[in-house]
């Protein structure tokens, strides 16, 4: 099995304990692959979300788009990916959301072009925390 | 009689769809991306397979994760695009191969010890359709069968690459053994480096991709040991979905003709990179 | 440390469900039956596992025809028993152990490579709840854990016999890494020979059955051979199930201490055959 | 692969071929396995079935409770059952009603008892053939 991934800095590794403290923020929002329930969500979204076993904090997370707050809670990117596209954001958008950086969505697009974020520097947990 | 005649490696970003679906490609962003896959078109123009066994992964639009096949075949007569959350692609709906499927299914499962999941029904997202439109851009209908073989890279555990690899070679034997006749392409789709989520979102690894690529082509038992936590870290958390080139690699002969290699940054998250290969034994 | 400690294989035929539910175990038809399980309960109130894993197969409750796992792991804290087409049976939910079984989603994926389906929600069926009501009665909430292991029985191609019994020896090998405590039996459950369906229904091969338990016991590796066809044809169409058994078989160790073997037939429109095994080498 | 079941007789294997002409028709009867689509089907059979894509001899083998007609169309047992329990018969009833005798459910219920259909004589449709 693997191991020794969790030295990764800012990465949400969707392993069975992430799978399992989000299970229920992913499946609600994987519905939103519907388009009714686009709708009802659209309509009254704590309505919608009453439907679903969250717990407290992760309805807060999705009421309030805490992008990275929602991993922290068991989210996994493709399925908060569906509220942001809901937003009408685009998956750059969500990545200047969530990078250390705090970047608008422009400056994401401009990191991008100039060739992403660089892999040095980045392979470790104990490379950030000297920064 | 049924063989393999050619393999091919390919990301398959959504944009890249999307930038095709609204006629996007003379735009100075996508400009250098289409000039650069252009030949990429004009060799599938002269390489008609009968059927492409096209190895994805769906993301959050067929398969929750209620349910989580590792390895998912499609044997059915159609397979429209997906909603995945906003409305699904404006692309042909995807013929499938039953005939040919069925027999992978009972070659793989019985005599391979493959223990696919049988998919009799199965939307399929961009994993499956960007790379048919990155080879055949806009068609009316689609000029080649497909059999989806959608893989689990969403929840770990993911299947290892050794175990890619070896699925690969177990579709070659499959293939072989089919009584019909077929030229079969199998392509593996997803990656390169590519990091959607979390503090981290926006690595690229190019030099990593690169010589992924270069080992993938010419020394692919060299990566037979890869691991995901290697993936996850070099690549990306998404970067992970590259295990799936070497089901393809697998299902070639060790000699392979490349017919021909491009890679391009970003397109929009990701590094770009695409390998045609020929079967070198044919 | 965990350890298997027990086997068990026994039909799951829903009619004994249903006998149970219904409080029928004193009339005629099923006296002979539940004094010969008698000793089965006695000997489970004094060797209680922590957990159980249960080799099933889901007889279109959950799974239809739509997506078939070859090998399906529940991983929930807990599965409802399921709505069979008659309301579901009045039994306590199931509830599971996820930390082993993520632990063997993790070996049997990523090293031993088998290729689950993993399920975090998975309504159960007789197949599962029936053998839990022949070991245990009617309890007010199920003495011990469960992972439910759903196998594909119900669609060709199914899991090779040999592939059956290969899983039962990585379940072992996953079982002695998981670093909890745990005393884990795995039970293999379905068959004996019946048939449902057809011009041949009713058709039972009581012969068969009893050299079947007597490999299984004795010279497990004898039956590693075995063919769907074969058992079709021996033991009837739904017979097949008996593959299930070499799961377990192969979870415990080539040297066993048979604790109690009983024969009836029939019950409904099958062939009863059950046997406990405990682990030789603890 | 499996080869060499097409001997054997009154036996309808679940293979690849069987999956693909009877999959509406098992798909359609799996939902019974819900309490309102039971009650729907119950209120108009021929409404309820003209919401799935089944041929014409597979309505009407559901309507007229052709058992055997459905498995040559396609029908496995385990979705055709749910019909026969939702017509209150038992296993035994519905074997009794596919049986190459045409028994009765007291009749297969006595063969049962008597030691079940022998396996002597039943393996190979050659046997059948010859009697
Ligand atoms: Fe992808
Ligand atoms: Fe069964």
């Amino acid at each position: 099995m693997e191991t020794g991934y969790q030295d990764i800095p800012g990465t949400y590794v969707q392993d069975g304990e992430h799978c399992r403290k989000g299970y229920h923020l992913n499946q609600c929002l994987m519905t939103l692959n519907k388009a009714h329930c686009r709708e009802a969500f659209r309509a009254d979204e704590a309505a919608y979300l009453a439907g679903f076993k969250l717990t407290e904090p992760q309805r807060d997370a999705i009421l309030k788009r805490q992008w990275l707050e929602m991993l922290r809670l068991g989210g996994n990117v493709y399925f908060t990916f569906k509220l942001a596209a809901f937003d009408g954001m685009t998956m750059q958008d969500l990545g200047a959301a969530m990078s250390r950086e705090g970047m608008s969505g422009d400056e994401f697009r401009k990191m991008m072009l100039d060739g992403g974020r660089s892999i040095e520097g980045n392979r470790y947990v104990s490379e950030w925390e000297q920064n | 009689m049924a063989k393999i005649v050619h393999g091919m490696g390919s990301p398959h970003v959504p944009s890249i769809g999307a930038a095709i679906d609204h006629h996007k490609e003379a735009e100075e962003y996508w400009k250098p991306f289409f000039d650069g896959i252009e030949p990429v078109r004009d060799w599938h123009k002269n390489n008609l397979p009968d059927t492409i066994i096209l190895v994805y992964n769906d993301h959050a639009s067929t398969f929750s994760l209620q349910t989580i096949p590792t390895f998912a075949l499609g044997l059915a007569d159609e397979f429209e695009p997906a909603d995945e959350g906003y409305g699904p692609r404006p692309v042909p709906v995807v013929k499938g191969d039953p005939e040919l499927a069925w027999h992978l299914a009972n070659v793989l499962v019985s005599d391979e010890g493959f223990d696919l999941t049988l998919c009799n029904e199965l939307d399929v997202d961009h994993g499956l359709t960007v790379p048919l439109s990155i080879a055949y851009n806009r068609p009316d209908a689609w000029p080649v069968k497909v059999i989806p073989l959608a893989v689990n890279m969403v929840q770990a555990p993911q299947p290892s690459v050794k175990r890619c690899y070896a699925l690969g070679k177990a579709i070659a034997r499959a293939v072989a053994s089919f009584p019909g006749e077929r030229n079969v392409a199998v392509w593996g789709t997803g990656g390169m480096s590519h990091q959607l989520q979390g503090e981290r979102a926006g690595l690229l690894n190019v030099e990593y991709d690169a010589q992924f690529i270069e080992d993938l082509v010419n020394n692919p038992d060299s990566l037979e040991g890869l691991t995901y936590t290697e993936l996850l870290r070099e690549t990306g958390s998404e970067g992970v979905e590259l295990a799936m080139w070497m089901i393809m690699r697998g299902a070639l002969p060790l000699e392979v003709q490349e017919q021909y290699r491009f890679m391009h940054r970003p397109v929009s998250n990701t590094s770009y990179g695409v390998t045609i290969l020929k079967n070198g034994e044919l």
